[in-house]
């Protein structure tokens, strides 16, 4: 049964970024990916034990490095200086996208432009044709983890979903994203199609007809 | 074959031939050869195919050897960037030609070439425009796209401290693709800061054997530096 | 998530099932994890197929599982040795399924495995019995042959020394395929005569990331036994 | 043109060893394998500053090691105990037979059974039906360095040649030999043929009438 939250407005970015974080199980390896992603590790607890990877090469990155910590030698995939925890380890690029490959990442966290209700993920390139390509990571996190979390707006601003039946804009990879965390509602992927865990602000039929999608209750 | 020891970039570079294919170290500034990048460009060879993961930024290093046109192609996973203007002019005149991999892909490329590996099956990037024009394969149930490996003629890295051997270690994510391209370039430059006698580098920490580096180019002062700029 | 710690190498190999794919570390007896392969012969599980570098030397280990039945196929490049009595009786007798894979291929398809790669060209093998039947390909002049993933349901590796949350370094020669079976199994079970606390490992010279590790054997005094026995 | 040494016997191991490491270039990263291969390591000068490989993962190996020096976690691929030299590096078993498979190695040092005139080499398997099959490295080490030398007997027991057009016994790999050290001869072998570099107690016609092969003269 999905959770119908009516009685409140819909989500803000800190408020998903905090559901997130509580549904990181303990002790998960789990990589952020640039943007907002990032703002979940603002809400872990140190009690969780979540082990953070940053492609660039490292298990075990710490917070945004201040002042005298900042070290140019030591920064994430984002460019920004981290610093360091406790057990953390280095690694080369060839070695830290193997652990991505081979699937040993619990969970990846990432933005997207749109998203299918079987999982396929466009969050690289919007498809314009003068647009010049750049990757990055993006499709060796799209199916580098366990699970793949999504966190976007469901809706663009003229209103559009993001949710969709099919991706418009190029793909990054198919069938790979579990989970959508959005202001409107948390939403189960699976090839059979998409269930509605929670609603934000809206019921599930009111979801159902913005979307205009077919969506189960999770 | 025993590694050249020099502290002259200028000289390190000056073999490297017109039609070169030179992979670059570096993400972002971390790893990022900018002595042996600048020394390539003084030394004017032509024609280059280059590897890094990005196209350059602002107008020194990668960006300067590009701005002179002396790059025919790039490989790389991110050219768009903020301060990307002098690719992006580059490529939207048609002047340079541009392969996007996947990060992980390029890394693993290299690797395959360093390897001996002939070509692999990648899940990165199936049913991508990416993957168009690529085999495809389904193995136990999982699809696939094979990718051939990435081989340099030339490898410029930027290490942390070498022994007289040759052997390498690097500093935190600065290491990022060094040591894959130093096993994937015929010949292999590694800049350092810092050298120790041999012997002095615990073996179970040598993250580059010296059979892997041809040349090392020994700069002192020029992490430390930088990293006094950013901290101050 | 999270490593357990454990000092029962009974224990750590009770969920071990019938039928399981375990790859057991190890170079002759250096980084062999004798201990935990004596507890997985207690503890019984039948028709195992096993991965390692040979097939069980004297009467002990490796070979003593043989001996008893548990084993149904195992995956090796050098079974026949001066002492491998066991496996030859199992072997002429039609009792046991042999693969033999050349070492590196052996190596190779166990990193495969790990980094998430469906299968992978290799040179290695081209032209020999040990390539009949399997796909061959020419890449760039050269010979190959495709070559799948090994993977493990458990690994049984020995290490030198963890910290607390499973990082993992190792003692010379012993490193050999720990590193690379502790990324292709399911479940690794490392074994160590050493356990420090979390941050005394230096994090420029861990070779196993805690990431692959499920379960810390800690059976002190074990290596050191090893160690003065052999120099005694 | 071949040099002929027929005021001479034929050569024993020992002077092949040497003749093989004497052609060893200075500062060549060499893997010798298991038995007679093994003695070049007493011919090498600490001058040639020549390093050892072990695919069992080292760099940098030293001789065999003795009393105290002997260390159950540091041996050779024979898995004989040896000593580390300074400069020496660890890597595990796949970065191990990547650096061969790369070929970054200068040399590699074999045995055989057989050699073909085109490289072929047989050194792993007599053919019995009864043999319980075990390569080990032994196909790795065949594709596994620049060049590859072999020594051996040109001649079995019988008087039968191991030098031979195509080989009979179960392939270690093709095309793969550049050079045979034997004890009647020091041979190239290239897609075109065998080459006699130099001749020891026979001349090059007896060599050509016993090994009934077509030799030239390098």
């Amino acid at each position: 049964m999905t959770a119908e939250h009516t009685e409140r407005g819909c989500l803000d970015k800190d408020e998903i970024a905090a559901l997130v974080a509580a549904d990181i199980p303990n002790g998960a390896f789990v990589n952020l990916g640039i943007g907002q992603p990032t703002t979940v590790a603002d809400h872990l607890s140190p009690d969780q034990g979540v082990v953070l990877h940053t492609e660039n090469g490292m298990l075990g990155m710490g917070r945004a490095a201040v002042g005298d910590e900042i070290d140019p030698d030591l920064i994430n995939a984002g460019k920004v200086p981290v610093i360091e925890t406790p057990g953390a380890s280095y690694f080369h690029h060839a070695d830290s996208f193997a652990m991505m490959r081979g699937g040993h990442l619990d969970v990846c966290v990432l933005g997207a432009f749109q998203v299918s209700c079987t999982g396929d993920l466009a969050n690289w390139h919007t498809g314009a044709p003068d647009a010049i390509p750049a990757v990055g990571g993006a499709m060796d996190l799209a199916i580098g983890a366990k699970q793949v979390f999504v966190m976007m707006s469901l809706f663009t601003r003229e209103g559009t979903s993001k949710l969709v039946d099919e991706c418009t804009y190029p793909l990054t990879g198919r069938h790979c994203v579990s989970r959508v965390y959005s202001d409107h509602a948390v939403i189960d992927l699976t090839p059979e199609g998409a269930g509605v865990r929670a609603t934000y602000g809206v019921s599930l039929d009111e979801l159902r007809m913005r979307t205009g999608l077919d969506l189960m209750s999770n | 074959m025993t590694t050249a020891h020099l502290t002259d970039a200028d000289a390190a570079v000056a073999d490297i031939p017109d039609g070169a294919t030179v992979l670059i170290g570096g993400f972002g500034t971390a790893g990022q050869p900018m002595e042996l990048i600048d020394a390539l460009h003084r030394h004017g060879a032509k024609d280059l195919t280059v590897v890094n993961n990005n196209a350059g930024n602002g107008d020194h290093g990668l960006a300067a050897l590009l701005n002179t046109g002396n790059v025919r192609k790039i490989l790389c996973s991110f050219p768009r960037q903020r301060d990307s203007w002098v690719f992006d002019g580059l490529y939207r005149s048609g002047k340079i030609e541009l392969e996007v991999v996947p990060q992980g892909n390029l890394a693993e490329r290299m690797r395959a070439a360093g390897a001996g590996i002939g070509a692999f099956f990648s899940p990165t990037g199936v049913g991508t425009p990416l993957a168009e024009g690529k085999e495809e394969r389904t193995i136990d149930g999982r699809d696939y796209v094979l990718e051939y490996p990435i081989r340099g003629d030339f490898a410029l890295v930027k290490a942390h401290r070498a022994d007289r051997m040759g052997n390498l270690v690097y500093r935190k994510t600065a290491r990022n693709f060094g040591p894959v391209m130093a096993t994937a370039a015929t010949t292999t430059l590694a800049q350092v800061s810092d050298v120790v006698e041999t012997g002095e580098l615990d073996p179970e920490s040598i993250v580059t054997p010296s059979i892997y580096v041809d040349r090392v180019v020994h700069l002192p002062g020029v992490s430390e530096l930088a990293r006094e700029g950013a901290a101050g």
